[in-house]
């Protein structure tokens, strides 16, 4: 395998972080002088937009870089969008949606102990779709909670979560303190 | 006792016997496995945690490896076909979980390796628009969290209870000597009379076999399948 | 500026997508046939890898494929997100771990009888880290299946299953080769 280049990390850096990155950042996560970060760019720069096989390109602004889509893509950047919104829910969206619902607020790591599976994906796609909403855990700074969306619960024509059918017994059914003890001891 | 192994290290069966074939550094073969099926019942009856789950496992192989014993001493001893299948399996069995047992290692090693992968954070930069599915209905989320509620394994509640119904060999064992000191005979039917399952009647079994070998005991049996007598020895 | 190709129109999608895409839904956005779709992403794993100044691979799992930063890169990525990609396990889980790795779909029951104990404890705790997913049993209703899960494969740094060391003999039941070697003898 060849050694990896400079450009090669500075694309890898930059596609994780998402967004722009200033060229102090970057010189201190990669250990080099400014100087040599500048010149990588510009080699990344070139070799992005002359790669007809890449799909990337560098914008750079100020003293920040960020890697995006080229611009000739945008149509089909549209098109995923698109159809990732209007694909029906997956009977996982659907079930974490319902935790959310008889459940809220609730934390991400209660959601998938109730479930007994991992379900970052799942809660991205409710959240982009504006079927759930985050906000910060009043009682655990490093974790959010999540409730469904107040245009959610209209479109469901309730009012709140409390007029989901059953919700009296559903959100306290005895099933639910078997899991809840078992990330109280997890934790 | 020349070689201290607390079984408690062993989460199972499979574990604990290709441990003792590799400590005697074997192939997995009949002839190995007939030669530690006496550690491997030593252990077995020594270990006082096994869980009552725990145990079946641990007596399904127990009982395979005492077939395999017996046919090493009474070489004219055929096995049945059942049997005969039982032991290759077995061996399948452990060279299987021996091959997986060393990818684990391999595998712990690359995940500890730090040389992972990180994808994007989906659709960054992308705001969110209200897209409903345009048929959910507020019973489709009931009926989802009702089938989520379903999943809820109840069982891992019904393991714990178990872990307080612990029966050993060793139990067993006093039981037999107990009732044995109270009448001179008693029979193994009389024995498991009272017993709930078949592993119960396995470890009597076992404990029978046991008490023989500590020549606690003489047993006679009348006729194939007819009820074991058991009378103590006079000391 | 050269055209953009089908390679570049993929890794554009994925990059925004960061979640794995199905084969299917690939070709629906490019509105190609699935066999072009197939063939186009071939040559884009190939290109990436080749390529020592990009820090980008695809892995593929199942019939889904996602964007990923090459393993080397390992430490600059926790550089800049301040977390660890290393995963410790116990010796049970990395046991059930392999097993599913390699016999993907499997059933709890096949794994138990690879291991001789009870793995549903085991089971539970990879699917909450989100390391192995299940999914219905096309041959049994009652069970599910377990496979392995992308963020399985982006921990190892690996492209697919397939590059597993010694993926090829140990994905085989040993006693399937034995039949398979009588045939051949016999005939």
């Amino acid at each position: 395998m060849p050694t990896p280049s400079i450009l090669s990390q500075i694309e890898a850096i930059l596609f994780v972080s998402g967004e722009p990155l200033s060229l102090a950042r970057l010189s201190k996560i990669l250990e080099l002088p400014r100087k040599e970060v500048e010149t990588a760019l510009t080699g990344l720069k070139e070799h992005l937009s002359n790669d007809s096989d890449s799909g990337l390109f560098l914008i750079q602004n100020a003293d920040s870089v960020e890697l995006a889509t080229k611009g000739e893509h945008a149509h089909l950047i549209e098109a995923l969008t698109k159809s990732t919104l209007q694909e029906n829910l997956s009977r996982a969206a659907l079930e974490v949606l319902s935790i959310i619902a008889y459940r809220a607020p609730v934390t991400r790591s209660h959601i998938e102990s109730i479930r007994g599976v991992n379900c970052s994906f799942t809660l991205r796609n409710l959240l982009l779709r504006g079927l759930v909403e985050r906000s910060g855990n009043p009682e655990d700074a490093r974790e959010y909670v999540y409730a469904p969306s107040f245009l959610f619960l209209e479109r469901l024509g309730v009012g709140s979560v409390k007029a989901l059918p059953d919700f009296e017994s559903l959100s306290q059914d005895e099933r639910l303190h078997l899991v809840t003890e078992e990330t109280e001891k997890n934790t | 006792m020349s070689y201290q192994v607390r079984l408690e290290q062993f989460e199972g069966p499979l574990e604990l016997l290709l441990h003792l074939i590799e400590k005697e550094k074997l192939d997995i073969t009949r002839l190995s496995l007939s030669k530690v099926a006496d550690q491997y019942l030593e252990y077995v009856g020594q270990e006082s945690s096994i869980t009552l789950s725990g145990l079946a496992q641990f007596l399904s192989i127990a009982t395979r490896l005492i077939l395999l014993k017996s046919r090493a001493l009474l070489p004219l001893l055929s096995f049945t076909e059942e049997e005969e299948e039982s032991i290759v399996d077995l061996e399948h069995q452990l060279r299987e979980y021996q091959r997986f047992r060393e990818q684990a290692k391999k595998l712990g090693e690359r995940l500890q390796a730090g040389r992972g992968s990180v994808v994007r954070e989906s659709f960054l930069g992308t705001s969110v628009v209200f897209y409903p599915p345009p048929q959910l209905t507020a019973l489709h989320l009931r009926g989802a969290f009702v089938s989520v509620l379903g999943e809820i394994p109840v069982y891992e509640k019904l393991e714990e209870e178990e872990l307080s119904d612990i029966i050993t060999l060793e139990e067993k064992i006093l039981h037999l000597q107990n009732t044995l000191s109270e009448r001179m005979e008693t029979s193994f039917r009389a024995v498991t009379e009272s017993v709930e399952s078949r592993v119960e009647v396995i470890v009597a079994f076992l404990a029978l076999l046991e008490l023989v070998k500590q020549r606690f005991v003489h047993v006679k049996q009348d006729e194939f399948f007819g009820d074991i007598h058991i009378h103590r020895r006079s000391a």
